[in-house]
């Protein structure tokens, strides 16, 4: 009975190339506005050093906004974040300079766990508080915008807390933030060896449960196109060479973090029951309720997820100034909502994408990164980034039309 | 089937009281429901029948009243709760995920996993099994359910339901929107589960349906039982005559 | 030799005052033939941090930085250095010997701005109108207003009976902030030591809705033009000047300099100076900020800060400044 | 048939008196924090004069919420509105200085009409971007939060315009700018009788058509409480005297104009077909289309009365302030949309209510105005305000789901 | 009833197509209504009834075909054009506004006006007439219709419907929640309905009702249009038939 229902392939045909059409603007997008600045920047902005800064500049963003897109696929919205973010690097800060001062690297790792898990409670109890008693959350976050940034500030009576161990600046890619060529081509042949064997293992359990597989000159396309990404993302960062030695830098921490948050959280949405739960809260809270999963828990469970995100952004932004200053991550919050929602995540709930929020804060950060090498005043850089951010969103909700039409 | 007024119910109720905000939309209801039994649950628009049946599937708990299975009380605090009892539900409003495909919302709250991630071609490969046995035209498992037809969406209700292996089943209005053909296949579903010793609550305005496939009705009216029968006591007229007057047919 | 190219990080352009450095510096590196690029952070620190990494990709020979906090700025600092780029800090102290040091001295600010309004009320009810507590130089400002102040307060001449620090600068909140001191205290506030331009404006607003304007001195910073009005008005006691030409001229002159290899020692004029929180010495130069009030606002016209118009615009009858007449 | 469903009378005890449960305790809210700011202030904080400030402190917020409900209700969100106030301001400021330069009342009327006008414009051209091309409105606002603010710097190169005219700032409540012990008890008797009439009439109509009516004591008590209520607030706006004369000020123009846009609001939403609408696409933005409802129109026309109302805002805070500058407004977006969800308009879309919202601006305005009077610091004005904001919410969640279970 | 043939159809198709990212919803579908007749509208689930008669209701726009009224062309470009038209419809899914009241929504988009503002009070009054027209158990006409059981939703949208005069009247499955009273009610009005020249498109999976109502039926499947035949012209098996098989039956 199903076969006679006809397909035509016009509509689906990236869809048929297994690509998320959605993903694929966003890529165009992105690529679009590097090539403008390259030109109007007579080739600054695509060099290896500029694209080594673009990526650090994006890691506190990026960082967070795989949290933000489950908290408003779930119907929720976070505005505490950036105030979260200062409070807990605050806090990482005066840890770093007052109790666990060891210059070590274990001494660093404590700061960031008990940051880490100062985040992780407060996120829980906003959580809490909007699962248990049904406050919007809009209403809770605002409230912690408010008190966090009061408690960061309160944490140190206003004062800026600097310097930090060498070992904490580590975290933030400063000069000895980055974990130099060989280790960086390590990381890289390790990646490219798990899509190849990832790619393979899923062919091989399709074909033996009868599914449909990908023609094999796709899949070599495919996969031939995610390690040459690799392999050039690799060759970027270890073409800015440190300026003291004229070694290659390689990977900066910060950006190593956020492209591993990325990857556990698109795997904790593709794979898990978590992430399942999650977006089936948000096409039909009643629906999730009567169909056993705990709501309550799942609510809590990823505002929770939402502030250890932001703590390890204070983290990284704490290291990265090598000071805790009690204006850190202000209007954070503004740009991570904003980067999810370019990145295709609905504020009515149930959609929105881990990388396609990664590419939203690409996105974000190339336009002000790209804006600030073109000698334009900020109001017009406000002007232009505003228009260009319209834009871009437009023409992706058109080209979107056109795909499902 | 008159044996089963002697014997344990599978389930029962006794008292149930529920009000919203002043509507008293359940008062002091007391039902029975038997092992492979399938009970026709009738009434007029609002007469609290699908609120009955979500107090039964834990989505509602009750102002006031008990539930017993097998004659031990037992607690329906959520959903999760009731399926634990091997109470399965279609609910009227067919409680869907939108944005979730077909085999998503199937196994919604009950994935399997597979090396500790949700295998989805097993899910998938599932649900087109048990859709077929509901001979539904559904083109593609792999998108959201938002834009099917009503009947689709329907029959994923039901599949959601019958999967798992329930020791009762609550079907809230299962057919409302089906076409005759998918119609007929959820009768005969009913017949096999009842076979298998199934409870079946089954909710339905389709008075002929009703008698062709319950052992018993019960009739509400204004959030209050209005009486049971066994159906082959009772003639068609007089359950309507149940329905409208809200009175037991006077015998002649 | 080498074409210079100036790289200038700002902290933020909402006071109005930037708008004039800026022109200075452009001004002066037009002449010398070199090159100006700049950045805004909008007060934020981690934006600057990313501002000067653009510079420096951008091919800045030399820095000009703004700090929005001095210490978080370090980074960024020790960015330049790695690459050899000399930093000039700009009107707010970096205390790394690395940068060189031009500025007037916020916490001399701060004392300037308290001696003017203790010269006009000796005794009496202050408010502190405060900056931005996000903004370490305002709380530099409030430490150098307080040691001023310090021996009067001790002695209860002076009652500190308020004292508010202002989200953002914004005037609107300074305005609030001092309608809600003045409820407290009943009207009875005697001075308003108000820390830049932008919040005297909103504090005066706040005193005229209570027929105060005018009699209760207030203090500024910057001599914005809205400001300098006022003073002619007799709205405002006086502002500090800045004059923020020179700064940005001497500090494109310097930074022309450092970009063509010269030390920061030597610099012609450099003093070492010590004075900061750390006391990290470093090279630098001291501009004296000049107290304007309804006395010396001619000096402003003169040196064509302002024109007359703009400053004694409605100004009229006995009571205008002699600048006006 | 009806008949037969019995209600009982306790849950519902509020409504059958013809009260919104919400409206009453958020009144009540608002009261405890006036008594206990009151206590902790020995006494300063209800003095006339104190709420007279507090009336004018509310006036800007109290004047963009309302229109901020409809868009909410739409299931939109306006961010743009603090850049739209600083710049339809700044325009305002420049006007009035440079091309409309005379004072009088009209040079001001004509002005606040330019104002106006460019606030409407800027908002339809928003709507119509949202409505036509289907751009998530926190896309196309959060543009328009980037442009304006650029615009409002761009406009005079980011220089303060002052002063303005003394009629022009009669817009904001200085010196000038309250219309004084007669003028107000004119419109305080005009509005006690308009309160009676309306009453009588109503009763009157239903009596007429046969429909249930409250009971004549409850009545008297209503009608006498709403009389009461504006006859306590005339006395209060004139026991504030001007320090000049010592006569009373009266009511401020800001809060007269501020009381008059919610009471049109409030009329719009309950008597109007717009409105009706406005809620009607909020519930089921399908079911509106469906039922012939032009919803691309709807749409720019509450983003075109939102920037009215921007603008409004932008020329009485310009003449609060007599000085137009470039940061005025920044941050009001995130004010007023607070203020829009403490009333109970859910960001969901559908629900909301104008006096609600009305209230919640005046609790958050009374918040800081009583932390201020307090000498709080404003680390620990940021704590109070955001677990009072969480406090007060939460009761009255509470007390509402007790209202509708 | 076959003379129908020979006069101008009050409503028909001619060619319609829509497709949805790749699945035909509707291929070259043809449908005539003449006046005073009720056409009924059968098919399996997904076989395309409801998106035939969205096309008709304004709400979707065709991908190509053509519409005509007595004869003209028409563009049903909005549900306003179609209700200019004449044309009512009946959702499926019901439609309502859930945070709005019984009467609003009822009158959505053709408020009723008293002295510049709404007059809540002839609405609320107008929508108990209408209500009571269908027998429906409604306790309060002030309540959002959030909370409503299934039937009751059903009865306002019907209500919806009828309160406003039409010329063309478009039923998907208007009696599927309803209980045996409220559904008789429809039946019945829908006959008065037609004495009036009311043209109706009947969607029901009920071909008992059909068979009772309709004066012609129309089989859809996959998109396409089966058949069509006079009620009287051929039995509910054959039309079972061509619902399943999906071609005419062949006549002994
Ligand atoms: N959550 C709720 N809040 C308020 N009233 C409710 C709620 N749920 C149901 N009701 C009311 O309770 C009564 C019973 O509703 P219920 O849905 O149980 O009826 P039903 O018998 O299933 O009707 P139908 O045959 O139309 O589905 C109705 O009057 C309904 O309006
Ligand atoms: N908006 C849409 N987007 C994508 N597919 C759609 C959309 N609307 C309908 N379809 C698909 O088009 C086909 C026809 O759907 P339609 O709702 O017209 O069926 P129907 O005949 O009314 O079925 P039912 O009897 O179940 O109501 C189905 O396969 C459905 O999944
Ligand atoms: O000149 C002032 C500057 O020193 C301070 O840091 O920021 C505000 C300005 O007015
Ligand atoms: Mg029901
Ligand atoms: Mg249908």
């Amino acid at each position: 009975m199903q076969s006679s229902v006809r397909t035509t392939s016009r509509p689906d045909r990236l869809n048929q190339l297994g690509l998320d059409g959605r993903l694929v603007f966003m890529v165009l997008a992105i690529a679009g506005i590097w090539i403008l600045f390259h030109l109007f920047t007579q080739g600054t902005f695509m060099s290896a050093r500029n694209l080594w800064n673009l990526s650090v500049q994006t890691a506190s963003v990026g960082v967070m906004v795989s949290g933000m897109v489950l908290v408003i696929v779930m119907r929720n919205i976070d505005l505490s974040i950036g105030s979260i973010l200062g409070f807990t690097g605050m806090f990482m800060a005066v840890v770093n300079t007052r109790f666990i001062t060891a210059d070590t690297w274990w001494g660093t790792l404590l700061t960031l766990l008990l940051g880490l898990l100062l985040g992780a409670v407060v996120g829980a109890l906003q959580g809490t508080w909007i699962a248990r008693l049904a406050v919007p959350s809009f209403i809770v976050t605002l409230g912690g915008l408010l008190i966090f940034r009061g408690g960061a500030w309160l944490l140190t009576s206003g004062q800026t807390i600097a310097p930090l161990t060498e070992n904490y600046q580590v975290l933030g890619g400063g000069l000895n933030g980055a974990i130099g060529g060989p280790a960086s081509w390590a990381v890289g042949l390790l990646l490219m060896a798990a899509i190849v064997a990832s790619d393979l293992l899923t062919r091989r359990q399709r074909e033996r449960r009868g599914l449909p597989n990908r023609s094999m000159g796709l899949q070599l396309l495919f996969t031939g196109g995610s390690l040459l990404v690799v392999l050039g993302f690799i060759l970027v960062m270890n073409g800015y060479p440190d300026p003291r030695t004229g070694l290659p830098r390689g990977m900066p921490v910060p950006v190593l973090i956020m492209l591993a948050v990325t990857a556990v959280m698109m795997w904790v949405v593709r794979s898990t029951r978590f992430g399942r739960y999650v977006y089936a809260y948000g096409g039909n809270p009643e629906a999730a309720r009567l169909a056993g999963i705990n709501t309550e828990r799942l609510t809590i469970a990823v505002f929770a997820l939402m502030g250890t995100l932001a703590a390890l952004a204070g983290a990284i932004q704490t290291a990265r100034l090598n000071a805790g200053t009690n204006s850190t991550g202000t209007l954070a919050e503004l740009s991570v909502i904003a980067a999810a929602v370019i990145g295709g995540t609905s504020l009515a709930g149930g959609t929105g994408s881990i990388p396609g929020a990664f590419l939203g804060a690409l996105l974000m950060a190339s336009l002000i990164n790209g804006m600030l090498l073109l000698d334009l005043s900020s109001a017009w850089q406000n002007v232009v980034q505003g228009l260009v951010l319209m834009l871009a969103v437009t023409l992706d909700v058109i080209a979107q039309k056109r795909r499902t039409r | 089937m008159t044996a089963h007024t002697t014997a344990t119910p599978l389930i029962e109720t006794r008292g149930l009281s529920k009000a919203f905000g002043g509507v008293h939309a359940l008062e002091d209801v007391d039902v029975q429901l038997y092992p492979g039994e399938v009970l026709g649950l009738l009434g007029h628009n609002g007469a609290g029948k699908s609120t009955l049946i979500k107090m039964l599937s834990g989505a509602y708990t009750a102002d006031s009243g008990q539930v017993f299975m097998n004659g031990e009380e037992v607690k329906l605090s959520s959903p999760r709760a009731a399926q634990n009892l091997g109470i399965e539900t279609i609910y009227q409003n067919l409680a869907l995920a939108d944005n979730l495909d077909v085999a998503a919302n199937i196994f919604l709250g009950r994935e399997l996993m597979r090396g500790g991630r949700l295998d989805e071609d097993t899910m998938e490969l599932e649900s087109r099994k048990v859709l077929d046995r509901l001979k539904v035209n559904l083109p593609d498992l792999k998108k959201p359910v938002f834009n099917l037809s009503g009947g689709q969406r329907q029959c994923i209700a039901i599949s959601r339901a019958i999967y798992f292996k329930a020791r009762v089943l609550i079907m809230d209005e299962p057919t409302a929107a089906l076409g005759p053909q998918e119609t007929a296949q959820v009768n005969e579903l009913i017949g096999s589960l009842k076979q298998e010793g199934v409870g079946i609550f089954l909710i339905s305005h389709d008075l002929h349906d009703v008698f062709d496939l319950a052992d018993r009705v019960t009739v509400m009216k204004n959030g209050r039982v209005v009486g049971s029968s066994p159906t082959n006591q009772i003639s068609q007229d007089e359950v309507l005559e149940m329905i409208i007057a809200g009175k037991l047919p006077v015998r002649h | 030799q080498k074409p210079v190219v100036v790289g200038v990080s700002w902290s933020n352009f909402q006071e109005e005052r930037w708008k004039t450095d800026e022109a200075a510096i452009k001004a002066q590196l037009d002449k010398a033939g070199a090159k100006y690029l700049s950045a805004d952070a909008q007060s934020s620190n981690e934006k600057q941090l990313s501002d000067i990494e653009s510079l420096i990709t951008r091919g800045a020979t030399v820095l000009i930085v703004l700090a929005q906090d001095s210490e978080a700025v370090l980074p960024g600092i020790a960015k330049a250095k790695a690459e050899g780029i000399p930093v000039i800090s700009y009107d707010r102290l970096i205390e790394d010997p690395w940068a060189y040091y031009i500025s007037f001295d916020n916490k001399e600010v701060g004392r300037l701005q308290a001696r003017m309004i203790l010269a006009a009320k000796p005794r009496g009810n202050y408010a502190f109108i405060k900056g931005s507590p996000t903004d370490p130089n305002a709380q530099l400002l409030y430490d150098g207003q307080l040691e001023v102040l310090a021996a009067a307060i001790k002695s209860g001449a002076i009652k500190n009976v308020g004292n508010q620090f202002t989200e953002g600068w914004k005037p609107e909140v300074a305005q609030r902030n001092m309608e809600q001191i003045l409820t407290a205290n009943a009207n009875k506030i005697d001075a308003v030591v108000a820390s830049n331009d932008g919040t005297a404006g909103g504090s005066v607003a706040a005193l005229a809705s209570v027929g105060l304007a005018g009699k209760v001195p207030v203090s500024g910073q910057d001599a914005d033009k809205a400001a300098l009005n006022r003073i002619a008005l007799g709205q405002q006691t006086g502002t500090v000047w800045k004059d923020s030409r020179t700064l940005g001229t001497e500090a494109a002159k310097i930074a022309v300099m450092l970009s063509g290899g010269m030390k920061v020692a030597s610099v012609p004029g450099a003093k070492p100076f010590n004075g900061g929180p750390r006391k990290v010495s470093v090279s630098g130069t001291l501009l004296k900020p000049v107290v304007i009030t309804k006395a010396n606002l001619g000096t402003l016209i003169t040196a064509k800060w302002a024109t007359k118009a703009e400053i004694c615009k409605g100004v009229t009858g006995a009571s205008a400044p002699a600048a006006c007449r």
